[in-house]
């Protein structure tokens, strides 16, 4: 068994530990806690104003925007990690390919930038 | 396979090192987040000459302790209109990732608890993930507030998860590696990639302020405005496992990265000879760079919504960007040395530290000529 | 650098589309608006004449990129489809507030996804040009936001695209298995040693035969085409009408006879069924359609089915591909300028295409719009002497010589059948007169003289089609089964 | 290094994943589940690139390649797709396949 | 011992994976297919990783959970809720299609237990190298390409989300109570 | 005399229409300029085809004229015109009965969109004028459609009240028939050699070069005889006929009994016999019964018509059906005798529709009931309408008997196994009877008896009806009384296509 395995079954064990840690807190926590629910506490919160209506639904979608500026770059990232790495290796040409790339996602960020898509309400 | 001190059987040996990684950085997270609440609150009082807690124990040092058992006893109240599923999921969601990153911080040579040959990417990867779990609180709540406030930390954990990457990956241009031994072993003098790269440090600096919820970037927890942002409908342990155990925790990863990256991790004096210093070196350095961020708390004021979200558009990304080509260029052209690099990025960062306000108070004065002109729209309701 | 020379037109799309995009951000969304279709169509002519100038050939990047006869014969033909869609669309556009930079931006990618489709040597620059093509349209389709067709158009569009892509990139996966490979050419090695009798072999074929089915809209893999059709805003529908259907036979092409070359045997008969089986189910429900747009939705899979014929004739050579790459010219052009017709009626501001009823009297409403439509049609229903009819002739000589006659017949057949509802929009043009259910008209200088100027070339085309057809004959030469 | 997991063991797994996925794609109407079985079905395709690229000892990388393409493109169809879902949704507040589908013929 | 925790653990992310598929499938509710999926992606990085490709693995993390899931649940924020289930192709016949797709299943995962190994053992982990390497080697155009799909994407999108500047009817239109305007 | 010769004549006949068209599109919108336009047109091409007749060297049996270039030379397809005594009448008859038909209609009956209804005219004359000429199987075929969409929208947009039903029929029927004839050419090519040296010339095809296997023929013959079948057409799939006939304008109603129907004729006779006379013989019995069920059939349910245009309409199927039992006895006088059946019918009927035509432009009514008593008011009239009705009853000394004659003489002599030709002679002859009883009937009943009121005031014949029906009666009675010019011409021709079917049968012997 490598050390690859043994790293890996670490990280599965502390991800596993997390989730039972929490689990076992609130367990514990139940167990000790009053429970005495009435209709007035388990009400939304919403600063006194009676809720109306479900809260969900019916947002302003250009939130959106930023979540999906986020993927293009996020997935910009997949790239730039291994490019990082081997950069040395690759060499000039390694460069101008990632700058070629990044060069056409932040003509999409000019895009989104110019169009006022980038602001938030 | 590592072979066991003492003879002991290598498969035990894993199983037992395993268990006492995990117990020592539970053990790490909790009695951190209870020191550092307490240290907290205690520092935000005398910058703003209160005497903060006193009454429990000496100093109030046990204050957080008591606040733990309350928030243990307290009573979990779900509201009913709350999606089961996720408001139960969340909390194990954003606590789960922030423990596992523990996994690949270098305390010290022999104390790591695996060395990931791509223990940077496993890191961000392990930050995307606590995204989610903000998203799912602040929907699970079905709460106007709760749902708001799950939006914006959601927008704005996303938004500033770009340039902390970008900047790791300048970084990494220089370091040649993921892995985060290997990362600190490349430091080992007193020139530490901070003289090389300041520019990425301050903007990941910046980014991670913001990634850990942190003033001035706190505006889930605007109380003032989105009451406790997506947390709102959390109360009793729910809320301490999210709030005080998790953040606390991601704060200390974010130093810790910072300190891997940029100030040698647990290099420093006395570390060759004896490999268990490194981690009062990395416990040191990590732990100043939470008194910073503490600090900011206590002197930035927060900022409007749509200037974080600006400011991370418009401003921190094009800047990484400009510096992580830079740098490469730089590194291509002379391989041998890395002064060019270093002198570039001083320059960036003298001119974005000289730009920005120029920038800001030039906006300003449009803003007022506007203004003067009477052609400001009326001012919007931030949403 | 001679790599990227050999890619040149591609490049010149791509930043062509990035050039509208800046224009557009930078001048402003108005006054932009004016110049966009003149830069697009400069800027596309310019790439097919950067084609002809650096008549690059053979192998580049590393050998993932082959550019050839074929290569260059599809470049054509997309940046031709692109050319007639950014002339024919503006009017459109600014009528129902359609994003115009975004529009014909659009339209670029997608051709430069085509492109791709058509010089990719291995799967993954395959999938990925079939992405960049497709991704664009499910965009075009929903891009008339503030209308329900539109939006419901755009939807299941997209969701069957995915779902498609999802099958196509499962049977990818399977290919790669088995070969070790995502070159065509190591795939053909692999797959001539396993033969169909490895059941494998047999579930990678199913499933990329089902995912390119449901790009190119391959009767039962159909159903998504009519509604996204007729709900997408017109010049999208004239635009993913065509491309990326001619896209989808070029990666039907490429990997069919090269990567699976060696199972041709097998696969043809397959495809010969699903071909019979489109182009009637095609037109048999286009029989029964009032609203025109739909009509033309349902002939468009009927042609699918044509062009499928002759793909299943692939054993007979050059002649096949040749077949195939001329029809889908001028299916492409013929498509396009049917669907575009349609542009001339303002149907209360919704995607929908004008019912027949509402084309009554159109003769004497808008005559130069009425004959060029009438010659789109009649180039569709495959009658001399026009482009059409000569791409029919074309096809089922491969069909008939591959042994399929019976495939030829139900051509012919078919191809009655389709003239009826064809012809059938010629008599509400012509023969009936405008009753007060006729829509307003919004006639256009520039769509009218796209329009007359592609129906002269049909049927120039018609008459002296040779310069194409040699073009897809050497065209044809890369892709034969060997 | 020999695996005590056959390989075939991960091809069927991939092959479930997607046989889930596709069904859910045929029998669910809400747009958005949709594309999440969808999701569903491109990873059951990135397992089986993975397994393969062992199947071959990882000499060719090729499989991790195509993974990592696919992950572009899956991003950016859920861009897409979901935009397309919330302009549907600005216009007739519903998802559901089934009610946008009006045009029937 | 250690030996067997590779089979385990197959067994622990197989049943993870196909539980977390099959919640996705038949959750009532969108929210718990949501969460089931990020479940399922979470688990399939796992399976790369006993695969030894720790990198994509990360990716996947990075990509799936962290991006695309985000989005999608944006998606189930922005969207009512709708409790009903209904198919895209048998409408209403929820059991017909899940047959189909059983009865196709079938031969395909027995099929699937013809592959076995065929390469050269390697020593797993550390695909990062090889794989940049091919990426930026090879596929330098496919990754050009892939950097137009992330552009058009992103424009399309945003082309379609935007908020949308006021539109005045164009003057003199006749108000057509069939017409199918904005409805907000 | 020397008329002046014109070179490549027979590209120049295609062309002069399409050049007219040009102008013509100019002034579309203008009535007037539109009718000169087109009559200009016409008139020439008419001239230019007697021209062309003049140049005809009589006597030689093989293609005139001949003009070869090629056209698609990936395909080795070619622009391939000729022209032999089988076509040469054909091509004059079409340009004729077009000036005529473009002279009547610009006389006012068509009032709306003249300058359209005259395009399409021009447009049509190309189709008709080119499928006689050419001699490249693809080329035929483009001028066999080509004749389609012009006929559609003449007969849709001028025609009568269910026009577009008659117009979509006639389309739907000759389209699946041609279409599949495009299969039929498709393998012809195939079959014609090697690639790289196939053709469709029907030059090359029949010089001997080229042998089609036995159940190719069977085929590819059904492909070529289904087309024709419906254009001319034969029984069972003569229903669109009526309706159009019925529906369309009076010019187009000359053209399409006059020219149209030929076509289907020409093409049996040209293409479908000497290429696959294989084919033919195993397809002869059928075309036979079927041919004299038409004679039968259209004559008895000519009988029985109650409107006038119905009942020349179904006339021309049994006519047609002497057609092709002439060609399918396959003999010489059969031959001939179908040929000039052709060219008879076209003059006959031609005219017969113009001058239904000109009657229902007068009084309105076509339904044989309502008319009568005509004979008192319009003896002129009269005087044509009753020569025609005459010849197309096959009295002898008009051009009608002429042809039927040789037809009939031709099944006489024929050896058809299992019945002999005889019985299939008698029962043809019994057509002849029973179009005397129909057609005098008819005559009786609209031109005698009492005249209603409303017809009192109308008038005869106006000048530019005769000047037009006028070139008819001479051809009607010229070719009655002197047929053996044009049978000189006709027969080399013929008896040269039956050779060359013979001298395929030949190699299969």
């Amino acid at each position: 068994m490598p050390d690859y395995y043994l790293s890996y079954l670490y990280v599965f064990v502390f991800f596993a530990t997390g989730a039972v840690f929490v689990a076992a807190l609130l367990t514990l926590s139940s167990l000790v806690q009053p429970k005495k629910p009435t209709a007035e506490k388990l009400r939304t919160y919403e600063s006194g104003e009676e809720p109306v209506g479900p809260a969900w639904g019916r947002y302003p979608t250009h939130f959106y925007i930023f979540a999906l500026l986020f993927v293009v770059f996020d997935v910009e990232v997949i790239f730039l990690f291994p490019w990082a790495v081997l950069f040395r290796d690759l060499g000039w040409y390694g460069l101008v390919e990632m700058g070629i790339f990044i060069f056409i996602l932040v003509a999409g960020l000019y895009y989104a930038w110019r169009k006022d898509a980038l602001r938030w309400y | 396979m590592v072979e066991g001190p003492f003879g002991i059987d290598p498969v035990l040996w894993a199983v037992l090192r395993l268990a006492i990684a995990i117990v020592l950085v539970i053990a790490l997270i909790m009695n951190g987040a209870l020191l550092l609440i307490y240290l907290e609150r205690k520092m935000q009082a005398v910058m703003q000459d209160r005497i903060g807690p006193y009454h429990v124990g000496p100093f109030g040092l046990l204050q957080t302790f008591a606040d733990a058992i309350k928030l243990i006893a307290k009573e979990d109240v779900r509201a009913s209109q709350t999606d089961a599923t996720f408001f139960i999921a969340a909390p194990a969601l954003v606590f789960s990732p922030m423990l596992a990153a523990f996994v690949v911080v270098p305390f010290a040579p022999p104390i790591v608890g695996a060395d990931l040959s791509i223990g940077l990417l496993y890191l961000t990867t392990l930050g995307a993930m606590g995204v989610l779990g903000i998203v799912i609180a602040g929907w699970a709540s079905n709460n106007k507030y709760a749902l708001m406030g799950g939006l914006r930390s959601a927008g704005q954990l996303i938004s500033y998860e770009i340039p902390q990457i970008l900047s790791l990956v300048t970084a990494v241009l220089v370091l040649g590696t993921l892995s985060m031994v290997e990362i600190t072993e490349l430091q080992p003098g007193p020139i530490t990639n901070i003289f090389v790269l300041p520019l990425a440090f301050v903007t990941f600096f910046m980014a991670a302020l913001a990634e850990t919820n942190r003033t001035p970037f706190d505006l889930p927890e605007a109380e003032s405005e989105l009451v406790a942002g997506y947390l709102t409908e959390y109360s009793g342990m729910r809320w301490g496992t999210m709030l005080a155990l998790t953040e606390y925790g991601n704060v200390t990863i974010v130093c810790a990265i910072m300190t891997t990256l940029w100030f040698g991790g647990w290099n420093g004096p006395g570390v060759e000879a004896f490999p268990i210093l490194g981690i009062l070196w990395f416990t040191l350095k990590t732990y100043a760079f939470i008194l910073v961020f503490m600090w900011i708390r206590a002197t930035l004021p927060r900022l409007r919504i749509d200037q974080l979200m600006s400011f991370c558009w418009k401003g921190l990304i094009p800047l990484t960007l400009l510096n992580l080509g830079v740098t490469a260029a730089l590194l291509l052209a002379f391989p041998d040395t890395l002064v060019p690099v270093a002198i570039a990025n001083w320059l960036l960062l003298g001119a974005f530290a000289l730009g920005l306000p120029a920038l800001q108070r030039r906006r300003l004065r449009r803003i007022r000529a506007r203004l003067g002109a009477g052609a400001m729209p009326a001012p919007r309701s931030a949403s | 650098m001679t790599d990227v020379l050999a890619v040149l037109p591609e490049i010149v799309v791509a930043a062509l589309a990035a050039l509208i995009l800046g224009i557009d951000a930078t001048v402003g969304e108005e006054r932009a608006a004016r110049w966009l279709p003149w830069v697009a169509a400069a800027g596309l002519v310019g790439a097919l004449a950067s084609g002809v100038y650096y008549p690059a050939s053979g192998l580049f990047f590393r050998g993932f990129v082959e550019v050839d006869a074929f290569t260059a014969f599809f470049r054509f033909v997309f940046i031709v489809l692109a050319l007639f869609t950014v002339l024919v669309a503006p009017s459109y556009l600014t009528r129902q507030h359609v994003p115009r930079a975004e529009f014909y931006a659009t339209v670029l990618f997608s051709t430069v996804g085509a492109m791709t489709v058509a010089l990719s040597t291995d799967l993954i620059t395959l999938f990925v040009g079939l992405e960049l093509m497709s991704i664009p349209v499910y965009v075009l389709a929903g891009l008339q936001r503030r209308d329900e067709y539109s939006n419901e158009a755009g939807l299941k569009y997209f969701l069957l695209g995915a779902f498609s892509s999802a099958i196509l990139v499962y049977g990818f996966a399977w290919l790669f298995g088995i070969a070790g490979s995502t070159e065509y050419s190591r795939i053909a090695e692999a797959v001539a040693q396993e033969g169909l009798g490895s059941p494998a072999v047999i579930v990678a074929l199913s499933l990329v035969t089902v995912g390119l089915g449901f790009k190119a809209a391959v009767v039962p893999f159909h159903q998504w085409t009519p509604d996204a059709y007729d709900g997408a805003p017109t010049p999208s529908t004239a635009f993913m009408s065509v491309a990326p259907k001619a896209a989808a036979f070029a990666a039907i092409l490429r990997l069919m006879s090269t990567g699976l070359g060696p199972l041709h045997v097998d696969w043809v008969l397959v495809f010969a069924i699903l071909a019979a089986v489109t182009m009637t189910g095609g037109n048999v429900v286009a029989l029964v359609q009032t609203n025109v747009k739909r009509m033309l939705a349902y002939s468009s899979i009927a042609h699918t089915g044509y062009i499928l014929a002759g793909v299943a004739a692939i054993a007979s050579g050059a002649s096949a591909g040749a077949a195939v790459l001329f029809y889908l010219f001028a299916y492409g052009i013929m498509n396009l300028g049917a669907f575009a017709s349609l542009m001339y009626f303002d149907t209360g501001g919704t995607t929908r295409g004008a019912t027949l009823d509402e084309l009554n009297g159109l003769w004497s409403r808008h005559a130069v719009g009425a004959v060029a439509f009438t010659v789109f049609l009649v180039n569709l229903a495959g009658i001399p002497p026009t482009v059409g009819f000569l791409a029919k002739f074309f096809l089922i000589q491969p069909v008939l010589d591959a042994g399929f006659a019976w495939l030829a017949v139900a051509i012919a057949l078919n191809a009655a059948l389709a003239a009826f509802y064809y012809l059938r929009v010629v008599v509400h043009m012509f023969m009936y007169d405008a009753d007060a259910k006729a829509p307003r008209l919004l006639p256009s200088r520039l769509l009218t003289a796209s329009l007359a100027v592609t129906a002269v070339v049909t049927i120039v085309l018609g008459v002296l089609p040779d310069a194409i057809y040699a073009f897809a004959l050497d065209a044809a030469v890369p892709v034969l089964v060997r | 290094m020999t695996s005590a997991v056959p390989l075939g063991a991960f091809i069927a797994v991939s092959a479930l994943l997607f046989f889930i996925g596709l069904g859910g794609v045929l029998v669910r109407r809400n747009a958005v589940v949709i594309l999440m079985c969808v999701e569903l079905m491109l990873n059951a395709a990135n397992l089986a690139f993975v397994a393969f690229s062992r199947r071959f000892g990882l000499v060719d990388e090729r499989g991790s390649v195509f993974v990592v393409f696919v992950f572009v493109v899956a991003a950016a169809e859920v861009a897409v797709g979901l935009a397309i879902i919330l302009a549907a949704y600005r216009n007739r507040p519903t998802v559901d396949v089934d009610e946008i589908q009006r045009m029937k013929g | 011992m250690l030996q067997l925790i590779e089979p385990f653990m197959f067994g622990l992310l197989t049943v993870s994976i196909l539980g977390a598929g099959l919640a996705v499938v038949l959750a009532p509710r969108i929210t718990t297919s949501a969460l089931a999926m990020a479940f399922a992606f979470l688990n399939v990085a796992g399976m790369f990783v006993l695969l030894g490709a720790e990198t994509v693995a990360a990716f996947q993390v990075l990509i799936y959970v962290g991006a695309i899931t985000v989005l999608i649940l944006y998606g189930v924020m922005f969207t009512p809720q709708q409790p009903r289930a209904y198919g895209l192709f048998f409408q209403g016949q929820t059991p017909w299609g899940a047959l189909l797709a059983a009865l196709v299943a079938l031969p395909v995962v027995i099929v699937a237990f013809t592959f076995v190994d065929a390469g050269v053992a390697l020593e797993p982990g550390n695909d990062l190298r090889p794989l940049g390497t091919s990426v930026f080697r090879d596929f330098a155009f496919p990754f050009e390409v892939a950097s137009l799909l992330l552009l058009a994407a992103m424009i399309g999108a945003i082309a379609l989300v935007r908020r949308e500047r006021e539109i005045e009817e164009p003057p003199g239109a006749p108000h057509d109570p069939q017409r199918r305007g904005p409805r907000r | 005399m020397n008329l002046p010769v014109i070179d490549n004549v027979l590209t120049v006949l295609v062309v002069i229409p399409l050049v007219g068209l040009i102008p013509l599109l100019v002034v579309i919108r203008d009535a007037r300029a539109a009718k000169q336009v087109a009559l200009v047109t016409t008139f020439v091409e008419l001239v230019v085809s007697l021209l062309m007749l003049a140049q005809f060297r009589v006597g030689e049996a093989g293609f005139q004229m001949v003009e070869s270039v090629m056209w698609l030379p990936s395909l080795g397809i070619r622009y391939e015109v000729g022209i032999d005594g089988i076509s040469v009448f054909l091509v004059v008859l079409t340009t004729l009965l077009t000036f005529i038909s473009v002279l009547y209609s610009s006389a006012g009956v068509i009032k709306h969109r003249v300058g359209e209804f005259m395009a399409a005219f021009l447009l049509l004359e190309v189709g008709m004028v080119g499928v006689f000429l050419a001699l490249d199987l693809f080329l035929f075929y483009v001028f066999f459609e080509l004749m389609l969409v012009p006929m559609y929208l003449i007969i849709g947009i001028w025609g009568g009240t269910r026009r577009i039903y008659a117009t979509m029929k006639f389309v739907l029927f000759t389209l699946a028939g041609s279409l599949l004839m495009l299969v039929a050419i498709v393998a012809v090519y195939l079959a014609s050699g090697e690639p790289g040296q196939r053709t469709l010339s029907f030059q090359e095809l029949v010089s001997g070069g080229v042998r089609f296997d036995p159940t190719f023929q069977v085929l590819a013959f059904l492909g070529f005889a289904l087309a024709f079948a419906i254009k001319l057409p034969m029984v069972p799939f003569h229903t669109w006929l009526p309706d159009a006939h019925v529906e369309a304008p009076t010019a187009g109603s000359i053209v399409l009994a006059g020219i149209l129907l030929k076509a289907g004729g020409y093409g049996l006779i040209r293409f479908a016999l000497p290429l696959f006379p294989l084919g033919a013989q195993a397809w002869l019995p059928i075309i036979v019964v079927l041919s004299v069920i038409a004679i039968i059939y259209g004559a008895a349910v000519s009988t029985v018509q109650k409107d006038l245009k119905k009942l020349v309409a179904y006339s021309s199927v049994a006519h047609m059906g002497f057609v092709t039992l002439g060609i399918f006895v396959l003999n010489v006088q059969g031959g001939v005798g179908a040929v000039l059946q052709m060219i008879n019918h076209g003059v006959v009927t031609g005219a017969l529709f113009l001058f239904v035509g000109i009657q229902y432009e007068k009084t309105h009514r076509r339904l044989i009931a309502d008319l009568g008593g005509l004979a008192n008011r319009w003896p002129l009239y009269t005087t044509f309408f009753g020569v025609f009705v005459l010849a197309s009853l096959g009295l002898p000394g008009l051009n009608g008997f002429v042809g039927e004659f040789l037809v009939l003489l031709g099944t006489f002599a024929s050896d058809m196994r299992p019945i002999g030709g005889p019985v299939w002679g008698a029962i043809a002859a019994v057509g002849v009877i029973l179009a005397a009883v129909y057609l005098l009937w008819m005559f009786q009943r609209v031109m005698y008896g009492t005249a209603r009121e409303a017809y009192r005031d109308l008038p005869d014949l106006s000048p530019v009806e005769v000047a037009a029906a006028l070139p008819l009666l001479v051809l009607t009675v010229v070719l009655g009384v002197f047929p053996q010019p044009f049978i000189d011409v006709i027969e080399p021709s013929l008896a040269r296509m039956l050779d060359l079917a013979d001298a395929a049968l030949a190699l299969y012997r």
